[in-house]
Order: structure tokens, then C-alpha cells, then sequence
């Protein structure tokens, strides 16, 4: 039997204003990263839900990255200090339930990031493909 | 730098609980001491001194019993650093060090004077020894 | 045994209803069996006098009933409260989801509630009938004559075990003696989940979770969850979703819910006490509040009115989310 | 159902070396709502915008899906093209095939892959776009200065002089502020009052201003461009417009034993009293609460004496209701108070006195008239200590003084030291410093002179202790350099006060719903970006009411804040950003979660009359967005438990289309 080779599909939520510039210049700059990451532009880190998180995870994905401007930098002077609450709160959450704590991350990146962009994606998803498929929060009734 | 008292800087921050990083060199707590002209090493300088690991100086220092706790730095220091409890930390680990008393019993009598409230004495009994 | 009886709390109802102060009371009343007791509105004084009740088995927490009942009642409505529903009552009115001046709040007295599961576990099935007047609880089963004496402190409900504060915060008037906040051992359940590996974490929610049948009663009887249209019910939502269809529906559910209600939930135990499945809900509350408490200051939700939840505020060094696990873990 | 449009960009081999823009452009063709699907060479050039809006006429698109750069490069382009051939800009979406695909990734299969993907994320969010058409709002072309200072005189001339009408609210009875109480300013040394009265002057002459003077303001409400004031204008028991401010009944008021304020009590003045000489207005006030026929109905000398019979003492507090567009704050600053400093003995002793009083005791119209004299018994001092950072960068646990630093305490001191030795060369000046902190034009050369030709003795240390002694000041200082403990008898100690804001700060910006640090100066909308904005959109910030400042400072500030308020007077409407929040008031709990993280006060709640299922009516208190402040964040639909708030252009279920989408 043919294994297929493992590719983790990771999902990252960045601001307009610093992280997706950062990701731009990332991109201008040509420092590659994985293609398993996947980016979704939101006004602000503040816009992401925890249900938006909850939902990649429960359509597969294995890792799901926030990223906004640095804190004091918001665009919108506070909604990242609210995102920094809110994910503290969620990814405890997550590690209680006994959700491998790799999993999830907050990193702040600003728009001259480039390079901590492309370093955090290849750092995340590293850590993440090291876990393989995320199968926790798959249905536990189809696992039983 | 290679700051070979690390330890012992270390346990000084420990038992007095000041973070002499705090200290923006204003003076303040010089300026406010009734013991300045008795002390070789001021209060500015201990904060300053145990922040550069240089500490030997001072537990050899007679400026550590000159110190008379009265607290004035402590309230005067714009930045909340608390040299006196840094002083009474020193002064500590040196009894601690020497393993000896500062203050015998038998020399008390010698220093026995009508106008020392007795209760100067015993607390610089309970202060000086171990 | 509660210390307050059922005479004084309707003598109190039907002094009220008698000069006007109010027009109906919101209160306790007799269910199929003695410990199923359900809450009741009642316009009379007649009315209390045949279905009221007031014993051991009255954990209903009113506070969320006011939120619709105020709408609809003309005049004010008086409400029976435990120390723990108070809570609940403040934050509602932190929330503006119902008038204050429609409401005249009794606080009365608790010395706690049983868990008829526990009574069940001593006991057994088929109760007929229990009797809380005495000092022990006198529960008759249908297989023997003789009622089985309990001792109410053996049947304690875990959140009652655990009382967080036997203070009323809220109140018109006060019945009996006021308490004091307690220094409970509320998260030491938490504390030992927390305690183990992420493996045995897993295990122990699926264990706990895989049982959900997604009755949503845990949100029905939630104070805290008095939304005009809550978003398991918003087919928009992207959540909505009445049965675990599809992949970490349970998991999803109950961390969006417990998320839903965090900063606002008061710990008062509801959802765990009407669970059909047992599911230890409160633990997923309470590991919100003791991370709250621990990342952000101690908060007590509901303990004053308008004060601002822990989520809808900020300090510039709060904890990053990736130094939670450093606590967390230790 | 949609009709989108996916157009693949290759943007030369940009995208085309990495990315097979055939394969995706033919994969993307299958996805739902998808009519049609092409690629082409340089999607943002005139034939590539053609392409598209010929498209669009062919085959009736109502969506757009171009798979190309960054949006941050060329999404306006793409949104222009939309609306020129006549679909709503906003159903266009931009998959970043480029900065994000093509540029990191080398490999064309895994390139391919995942530009496909993106490129169906773009497509599940077009399924789900609305329309957006931004809000307009009218702009009132009058503008609100609130303070009188220097930074509050600067903004309102400065918008006078673009044709803006302005009002000025300010709440001593005369403009002028700080800088009016200064004797000298640095560098330069030229008189504050010469400098300051004829831009006073010039405040009174334009026709432009109008100054509200003893007024406050009490009520905000509206946003920008329309906001309504309401201005409690204090009785002063003077008809302002027909008092000639002779002064005539400020002399003959027989209670003169009223301190001073202008000169901070070190002399007195009548019940009656124009502030000082070049007051504007130049109209007298009567102090009620040491009027004499205000308090007990006997006297009446000042209604005597007055030949233009301008006394009122039956005048009532009026309140004035006023339209602005824009709201400038210039609230200022107040020297802390000395009530903690034990150690300075400045409640002890008369001759411990602040800089600002140094100031008046300097100055020609002060109390001594100019001359240099101590407070206690009006003699000359020989010995002057000048202690520095008093209750400035202090610790942030520590119960008393700030944590900032004061900014303007290093030259204003330099500069009394300096005036000090060159009146008086027999005096010895010792100024007692932590750090000497000079940064600006010609800033440091001052101090230096002052040290190196005034001959002012600079010392590093504190002074810890000021023990009043007979006629002395005993002084108790470190010099740290020479290890010394220093005991100086002293005739005069200044001590160089911390800056603090105004105490009307606080009230004034719940009311603006302008945002504070927790040392109630004002917060910028960007500390770099925008440093005389607010976040809260139509107020502006000036002077000293955003951190310490001096004068130089707060007077670029203020023509900064003068430029961004003329920029908004000058609109005839403002559009907003159509990417806003937006509450569904059937679901709306009405809880004030929103409120409270919304960082523009952007929401307001009110009561509604909802018709129920069971056909009775029911009043609701629902939250309500007003777009025009809105910035669309979307913080607060995040806050919002029942999901009743969400956000246009990101709206939740957009965000989670394109979850799906990638997640597939």
C-alpha cells in the first residue's frame, strides 16, 4: 500500500493592515514558506470569531494561525489586545479538552515582517505536520 | 559581563524583594539620609553595587551598621526601589556569612548609656546577632 | 432541611399580592414527582397555598424567567432568590434584559440543595414520595414501607458543595440572615483535569461529551443564554445544527456555548443540574472563570451591576495566548 | 444566485512561472456560480480591464473573481473597472495568486494547487457579497474649540483664517490660558505676553470667532460632521456686550480680599475682577462666592460706579445649543499638586514655591511687579535652589507623581536659572537635576549656557529633604558625581512641578466618546500615523491635552489639528466606508456588550416597538450602528453573543465560506 504523503492544511487569519502586508512583503521578498498555509484577510485580528477557528477545524483543518498587528500597533487601537483575551481564553479551552496546544497560535506580525511572517508559517507548520492529521476533533461518535 | 557574585546577587534580590533595575540614578535616597556622613557607601551606591554584582565591598563595609532602618529612602525613592530593604538584605547575608555575631552579649554592658531607650538596644541586639 | 418554610414564604407572597406591592410570584411548584419541581407563575394567594413549594429539591434559578415573564406581567412580579441566583439576577441588568422596576426580589436564605441522583444512589429507583420537613430526608420507594432516612449533607448538590457565596447581591428585601462570599473549592475539579496529560484531557470529554443527545437544555435553563435568537437556531450562523450531524459537532457546541457565556457566566450551576446525560458541564464554565481569575484578575460575574466583563475589556500586558499553556500545564 | 466572472492574471511570468493560470482558470470554472472564466496576461492593464468589462456585458456577471496580486495593490483598480462597467464595486474579490502563491512557493504543482484554492475561497465569498453603497453624511461647516490656551487660540485662527467659523469655549472668564501666567519663553527669551496678546487680539478682532469665555461643555451628542453641543455659559453677572472693561468697579469693590488665581494666590483681587490688563474679553466677572451683594444682598458699588450700567446681578447660568462639524480639544494642562511632597515643606513654607509661580513672581505684572522677590517676608534671595522631576517619573505603584516625564521642567528651569543670574548675579543658583533632558532646536545650547556663561550650578542628585529653619530653607541634597551629601542654605527652593491634565478631561471625553491613556491625556488614532486625531472620528486633539508639550510643540500641533479640521470643514458630505458593522434588530439583546469594545463609539442603543409572534407589540432596547463613525473593525461582532451584529464586506458567513472553501 502506498502511503501518501502527509501535508497539514493550516489556515491563517491576518489583518489588513499589518499581518497580510506582512504576507505581501513576505511574498516581495520571495521567502518561501508552505503552501499548506492557506490566508484569509480579516479588517482585523478582533474580526476572528472562535467559531471561525472551530469551524476550520471541524472541516479539517490540522493547524489554525491568527496573526495582527503587534499590540499598541492595532489599526483600530484595541482589537488585538480583545483577540489576545479572547484566544488566551479559547486555546485553554482547547488544551483542556486535550487539543494538541501546537495546534493553535497568536502571533503578532507587523507589516515590515516579512521575514517573521515566512519564519512563523515554516516554524508553525513544521509543528504541526510533526503532530500529523488532527484527529481530535474529528466526530467521536465515528471513532468509537 | 561575568558577574562572579551572581548567586549571591541573586538571593540579595530574593530576600529584600528590590529590583535595583528600577533605580534611575536620581539620588534621592542619598539625599534623604540622616547616616550619610557616617557611611562609606551610601544608600544610591548599595542599590547601585549590588546591581553590578560589586557586593564584597560592601559586606565588608561598616556602612551596613550605620544604617539606622529609619525608612526615609524607602518612602522618598520616586521609583519604589527600596534601598533600605537592599541595606537590611546585606547586612543579613554578611552575619549569615560570618557566622558569628556582630553584637555579644558580653559587649552590651560597655555600651549601656542613660540616654539609650532600652528599646534601641535590644533591638540592635535582635538586628547584630545571630 | 431549609431554614425559611414554606408558610413564611407564602405568608411573605401573599403580603405582598394582599397590598398591591406586586401581581404575581414567580416560585416553585410541584412537578410528576416530589423532586421534579418546576417553576410556576401563581396570581393568588389560593393558588400558592395548593401547588407552592419550598424544600430541598428548588434549585431553579428564576433570575432568567424575569427576562420574558416582565414583558408580559403588568404589574411587578415577585421573585423568590437563592444567594447564587442573585448573580445571575445582576448580570441580566448589566445586560438591560429586563426592568428593574418590574421586579420586587425576595432573597431567602439556602442551606443548599440535594441532587436526586445522589438520593437515587442511596435510596434507589422508584421514589414516591420525600419528605424534607425533618431533619434527615425521609425518601419512601415504592419497594419498601419503611422510608430510607437521609442525611440532606450526604445528598448535597456538587455546585451546593461548592457555594461560592451565600451573600445576596442583589434584593429588595431579605429574609433571614444574610451570608458571606465563600472561599469554596470550586476549581479543584478543574484543577486535576488540568493536571492531566493532554491524552487522559482527551479522553476524559470524549468519555464526557460523546454522551450529548444535543437536548440543548444545558442552554435552555442558562441564565446567561437569554439571546432573542441564539445562534444554534440561526440557520445564518454556520453552527446552527439541532442534531451532531456532522464531524466535532458536540465538542463545538459545548466550547462555543461555554465561550458564549464566558466572562458572563456566574457558576451557578444550572446546566449541569438539568443535563438528562450527566455531563459535567460546569467544568467547562469553571475552567473559563479560573483562567479569567488567573490571566486577568479575580472576577465575579454578577457581583455588581454595569461592572465590565473580562472579555470586553483590556490591559495593555495582558498574557499572550501562547503563555496560557505555561500556566496551564504547571 | 450569483453570475461571477473569474479572470486568472499571469501577470507576465510573475504568476505564470509558479502557478499553471490554464489549470485554474479551467478549475475554477466548475465551482457554483461561476458563468465564466479566462486568463490573460496582465489582468490590471487597459486591454486586461476591457476584458472584464466585456464580460461582463456578454455574459451579465454580477460578481467578480480576479486571481491576481495582492488587493492591497490592486483591488481599488479592480473595483473601478467593476463600476465602470456597472456592477456594484464591492462584488469584486481579489484571490492573492502573487505575493502569496507564485512569489514563495517554487513548485508549479503545489503553486497550482493552492492558487486553486485561494481562487475558490474568493469565489464561496463572491456568492455571498451584497451591494455596498458607502453612507454620506452633511458636514457642518462650523468648527469647536474647547480651551482657550495657546494650542486652543492657534486651532481657531489657523480654521478662521481657511473661512471656517469657530467657537472657542473656554472656561476662565478670559483666553489665554498658561501662557498668558509665563513670564519669559525659551529658547529665545522672548516675552510670553508679547507674543501671546496680539494673537489674543487677533482671536477678538475675526469676525470668524466666536469666544464662549466662563463656558463649559455639558452635552455631546451626533458624530462628525454633525455633532450638537450644548455650552453652559456661566453667569458673570456682567452684560458682556456692554461692558467697556474700564475697571472702573474693580477698584472700587470694597472686597479685596479675594486670592488671586492668575498670580496662583500669592496676591489677592477684588470680588469683582478682570483677570489681567490683556484679557480677552476684556469684561469684568463677578466672583459669587465673594460678592457681597451676591451673598447677602448688601453693597452694590460696582452697580453704582459703572457708567455703562452693565452689572446684572439677577444674571442666570444660559445654556447655548450649537451644530459643529468638527471638535478640536485644547484642554490643556495644571501643574500636580504638592499636597504628597512631605520632604519639599511646601505647604510649610511660603518661600517652597512651584516653577509656574516662579513664573509670576518673575514677571512685570505679577505680584512683586517683576522684581525677584521671596514670598515670605519680600526679600531678595541670595540662594535659590531649583529641585527638578518633582512627581515626574516616579514608579507607576508609587502612591504619588506620574510616571511620564513632564518634558517642558528641564528648559523652563534652565531658563529661570538663567534669568535668575543675569537680574541678579549675586544670587547663587543650584538646579538639582536626575537627567538633563534638552532635546529640540537650540535646546541644549541654552542649557549649556546657562551652565557654562550664567555660571548655574548643576548637580546631579535629589534634594531629599527642605527643612525650614528660621529664615532658611535648610536643603538636604545628593551629589552623586562627587559622592556627596550636600547641605545648602537656601533662601528660595522652586520645585519643577509634573504636568498633569486638565481635570475637565476626563468628563469631556466620556462625553466625546474619545478614548484616554490611564493618565487621562488624550489617545492619538495612531501615536505615529495620526498623533492630532482622536479615534473617534471629527475630534481632534491640540496641545498639551494629548502628553507634555511646550509651547513651540503645541503650536505645530495645533495648526496640525487647524489642517485636519479644515480637510473635513471643507467636504460637503463625507462617505464612509460601506465596509461597516450592522446590528439585525430582530436578534439584537440590546445587552451593551458592543458598546463597550467598540473603540469609536460607534454605537448607541435605543427602544424599539417590535411587533411578536403572538401579534402583541413589545419595546426592545436594540443597538444601532452609526456608519458614518464606524470603522469596520468588526471587533463588536465578535462581542455580540446572539450574532445579531455582524459586518458588511466580512460578514461571518463570508469568512466562513472561504473557511470551507479551503478547508474542501
Amino acid at each position: 500500500m502506498q502511503v501518501k504523503e502527509y501535508k497539514p492544511l493550516i489556515v491563517a487569519f491576518c489583518c489588513n493592515w499589518c499581518s497580510y502586508a506582512g504576507a505581501d512583503l513576505a511574498g516581495n521578498n520571495r521567502l518561501s514558506y508552505p503552501a499548506d498555509v492557506k490566508i484569509i484577510r480579516v479588517p482585523c485580528s478582533c474580526r476572528v470569531n472562535p467559531m471561525f477557528v472551530l469551524r476550520a477545524f471541524q472541516r479539517g483543518a490540522d493547524g489554525v494561525i491568527l496573526c495582527g498587528c503587534h499590540p499598541g500597533d492595532c489599526h483600530y487601537t484595541s482589537g488585538n489586545y480583545y483577540t489576545r483575551r479572547r484566544m488566551a481564553l479559547l486555546f485553554s479551552m482547547l488544551d483542556y479538552l486535550g487539543i494538541e496546544k501546537e495546534r493553535t497560535r497568536v502571533e503578532w506580525v507587523s507589516a515590515a515582517e516579512g521575514a517573521k511572517f515566512a519564519a512563523t508559517m515554516n516554524d508553525f507548520a513544521e509543528k504541526v505536520a510533526a503532530l500529523g492529521e488532527n484527529k481530535r476533533l474529528e466526530d467521536l461518535r465515528c471513532k468509537r | 559581563m561575568h558577574n562572579k557574585n551572581q548567586y549571591l546577587q541573586e538571593e540579595l534580590l530574593r530576600t529584600s524583594g528590590v529590583n535595583p533595575k528600577k533605580c534611575m540614578r536620581c539620588g534621592k535616597c542619598s539625599a534623604t539620609c540622616p547616616a550619610y556622613d557616617e557611611m562609606e557607601y551610601h544608600p544610591h551606591q548599595f542599590v547601585n553595587m549590588v546591581e553590578s554584582g560589586d557586593i564584597e565591598p560592601l559586606l565588608n563595609s561598616k556602612s551596613l551598621y550605620r544604617c539606622l532602618s529609619c525608612f526615609a529612602c524607602i518612602d522618598r525613592c520616586p521609583r519604589g526601589v527600596e534601598p533600605a530593604k537592599l541595606v537590611e538584605a546585606v547586612r543579613l547575608a554578611a552575619i549569615r556569612k560570618q557566622g558569628a555575631n556582630h553584637l555579644k552579649a558580653d559587649d552590651v554592658p560597655a555600651m549601656l548609656d542613660d540616654d539609650i531607650p532600652q528599646q534601641a538596644l535590644v533591638s540592635a541586639f535582635r538586628k547584630y546577632a545571630k | 432541611m431549609q431554614k425559611i418554610t414554606r408558610d413564611q414564604l407564602i405568608e411573605k407572597a401573599a403580603s405582598l399580592l394582599a397590598n398591591g406591592t406586586v401581581s404575581c410570584v414567580l416560585g416553585w411548584q410541584k412537578g410528576e414527582f416530589d423532586y421534579d419541581i418546576t417553576p410556576a407563575v401563581f396570581d393568588t394567594e389560593d393558588e400558592l397555598k395548593a401547588n407552592f413549594v419550598w424544600n430541598d429539591f428548588c434549585g431553579a434559578n428564576f433570575s432568567k424567567y424575569l427576562v420574558s415573564k416582565t414583558k408580559k406581567c403588568e404589574g411587578k412580579i415577585l421573585v423568590f432568590l437563592k444567594a447564587c441566583d442573585t448573580y445571575s439576577f445582576n448580570q441580566l441588568l448589566t445586560e438591560h434584559r429586563f426592568d428593574r422596576e418590574k421586579v420586587y426580589a425576595v432573597g431567602i436564605p439556602c442551606e443548599g440543595m440535594a441532587d436526586i441522583a445522589k438520593v437515587k444512589a442511596i435510596a434507589g429507583d422508584g421514589i414516591s414520595s420525600i419528605d424534607c420537613s425533618g431533619e434527615k430526608m425521609a425518601v419512601t420507594t415504592i419497594y419498601e414501607d419503611a422510608p430510607v432516612m437521609i442525611d440532606a449533607k450526604d445528598v448535597l448538590a456538587e455546585r451546593c458543595v461548592n457555594c461560592k457565596s451565600k451573600k445576596h447581591v442583589a434584593y429588595d428585601e431579605l429574609m433571614g440572615e444574610d451570608g458571606d462570599v465563600i472561599d469554596s473549592a470550586r476549581f479543584d475539579e478543574v484543577a486535576k483535569i488540568e493536571a492531566m496529560t493532554p491524552d487522559e484531557r482527551f479522553a476524559f470529554w470524549q468519555n464526557e461529551l460523546s454522551r450529548c443527545i444535543r437536548c440543548n437544555a444545558c442552554r435552555d435553563i442558562c441564565p446567561a443564554c437569554t439571546c432573542e435568537k441564539c445562534v444554534f437556531d440561526n440557520p445564518n450562523s454556520s453552527v446552527e445544527n439541532k442534531s451532531p450531524a456532522n464531524s466535532f459537532e458536540e465538542k463545538m457546541f459545548h466550547i462555543i456555548r461555554a465561550f458564549h457565556v464566558a466572562g458572563r457566566c456566574t457558576d451557578c450551576g444550572e446546566c449541569s443540574r438539568v443535563c438528562p446525560q450527566h455531563i459535567p458541564l460546569h467544568l467547562l464554565n469553571r475552567k473559563f472563570i479560573k483562567d479569567i481569575d488567573s490571566f486577568y484578575g479575580d472576577y465575579q460575574a454578577g457581583a455588581e451591576v454595569g461592572s465590565r466583563a473580562p472579555l470586553v475589556n483590556y490591559t495593555t500586558d495582558d498574557l499572550e495566548p501562547g503563555e496560557v499553556f505555561e500556566r496551564g500545564d504547571n | 444566485m450569483q453570475r461571477i466572472g473569474v479572470f486568472v492574471c499571469w501577470c507576465g511570468s510573475n504568476i505564470a512561472g509558479t502557478v499553471d493560470v490554464q489549470a485554474v482558470s479551467d478549475a475554477l470554472k466548475n465551482e457554483p456560480g461561476v458563468v465564466f472564466s479566462t486568463n490573460y496576461q496582465y489582468m490590471c492593464s487597459q486591454a486586461g480591464q476591457n476584458m472584464i468589462k466585456d464580460a461582463v456585458a456578454e455574459h451579465k456577471l454580477t460578481g467578480i473573481v480576479v486571481c491576481s496580486c495582492s488587493p492591497r495593490m490592486h483591488e481599488a483598480t479592480f473595483r473601478k473597472t467593476a463600476a465602470a462597467a456597472g456592477i456594484n464595486p464591492y462584488m469584486v474579490e481579489i484571490a492573492n495568486i502573487r505575493e502569496q502563491c507564485s512569489w514563495v512557493h517554487k513548485d508549479m504543482v503545489t503553486g497550482t494547487e493552492k492558487a486553486i484554492i485561494l481562487g475558490k475561497a474568493a469565489v464561496a465569498k463572491v456568492n455571498l457579497n451584497t451591494p455596498l453603497t458607502p453612507g454620506e453624511s452633511p458636514v457642518t461647516k462650523r468648527a469647536l474649540v474647547i480651551g482657550g490656551g495657546i494650542a486652543g487660540i492657534q486651532t481657531a485662527l489657523d480654521i478662521a483664517d481657511a473661512g471656517f467659523p469657530v467657537d472657542i469655549v473656554e472656561k476662565k472668564p478670559t483666553i489665554g490660558g498658561k501662557m498668558a501666567q509665563l513670564d519669559k519663553t525659551f529658547p529665545t527669551l522672548d516675552c510670553a505676553a508679547c507674543i501671546l496678546t496680539p494673537k489674543m487680539v487677533d482671536v477678538a478682532q475675526n469676525d470668524k470667532i466666536r469666544i464662549f469665555s466662563y463656558s463649559e461643555v455639558t452635552d455631546v451628542k451626533g458624530f462628525v460632521g454633525n455633532f450638537d453641543v450644548t455650552i453652559k455659559k456661566h453667569a458673570r453677572y456682567v452684560k458682556e456686550d456692554i461692558c467697556t472693561g474700564c475697571g472702573a468697579c474693580t477698584e472700587k469693590c470694597p472686597m479685596k480680599k479675594v486670592p488671586n488665581e492668575f498670580n496662583l494666590g500669592m496676591d489677592n483681587r477684588s470680588a469683582i475682577y478682570i483677570p489681567f490688563a490683556q484679557a480677552v474679553p476684556k469684561v469684568a466677572t463677578i466672583d459669587p462666592n465673594y460678592c457681597n451683594m451676591l451673598k447677602n444682598g448688601k453693597c452694590g458699588v460696582c452697580s453704582k460706579v459703572c457708567a455703562a450700567g452693565a452689572i446684572d446681578y439677577k444674571q442666570q447660568d444660559e445654556f447655548i445649543e450649537e451644530k459643529y462639524g468638527a471638535i478640536v480639544v485644547a484642554t490643556g494642562f495644571n501643574p500636580i499638586s504638592m499636597d504628597k511632597f512631605d520632604e519639599f515643606a511646601y505647604n510649610q513654607s511660603k518661600d517652597v514655591i512651584t516653577s509656574l509661580e516662579f513664573e509670576r513672581l518673575t514677571n512685570a505684572a505679577g505680584p512683586t511687579a517683576g522684581k525677584l522677590l521671596r514670598p515670605s517676608d519680600l526679600k531678595h534671595p541670595h540662594t535659590i535652589v531649583f529641585v527638578q522631576c518633582v512627581g515626574s517619573r516616579c514608579d507607576a505603584c508609587a502612591e504619588k507623581g506620574k510616571e511620564y516625564c513632564s518634558k517642558i521642567c528641564c528648559m523652563y528651569t534652565a531658563k529661570h536659572a538663567m534669568l535668575t543670574r543675569d537680574k541678579y548675579p549675586d544670587t547663587d543658583v543650584y538646579v538639582f537635576y536626575i537627567d538633563v533632558r534638552t532635546p529640540g532646536k537650540n535646546f541644549d545650547e541654552f542649557y549649556r549656557r546657562a551652565v557654562e556663561e550664567y555660571g548655574v550650578h548643576y548637580i546631579k542628585g535629589m534634594v531629599g529633604k527642605v527643612t525650614p529653619e528660621g529664615d532658611k530653607l535648610k536643603v538636604q541634597a545628593s551629589d552623586l558625581l562627587a559622592n556627596k551629601q550636600l547641605h545648602i542654605d537656601a533662601d528660595l527652593v522652586v520645585l519643577a512641578a509634573a504636568i498633569e491634565p486638565d481635570k475637565s478631561a476626563r468628563p469631556l471625553a466620556t462625553m466625546l466618546t474619545a478614548s484616554m491613556d490611564t493618565n487621562d491625556f488624550f489617545t492619538e488614532a495612531h501615536p505615529k500615523l495620526r498623533p492630532v486625531e482622536s479615534p473617534t472620528a471629527g475630534v481632534f486633539l491640540s496641545g498639551a491635552c494629548q502628553g507634555p508639550k511646550d509651547i513651540p510643540e503645541t503650536v505645530s500641533q495645533a495648526g496640525a489639528a487647524a489642517s485636519k479640521v479644515i480637510g473635513l470643514l471643507a467636504k460637503d458630505k463625507l462617505t464612509g466606508n460601506p465596509c461597516v458593522a450592522s446590528s439585525n434588530e430582530l436578534m439584537c439583546n440590546g445587552c451593551s456588550t458592543c458598546e463597550r469594545v467598540c473603540p469609536y463609539g460607534a454605537i448607541t442603543y435605543e427602544n424599539k416597538e417590535f411587533r411578536m409572534p403572538d401579534r402583541t407589540t413589545a419595546i426592545r432596547r436594540i443597538a444601532v450602528v452609526n456608519p458614518a463613525v464606524c470603522q469596520g473593525c468588526g471587533c463588536c461582532t465578535v462581542a455580540c453573543p446572539s450574532g445579531a451584529m455582524d459586518l458588511r464586506g466580512f460578514a461571518n458567513s463570508q469568512i466562513i465560506a472561504e473557511v470551507d472553501a479551503i478547508c474542501k
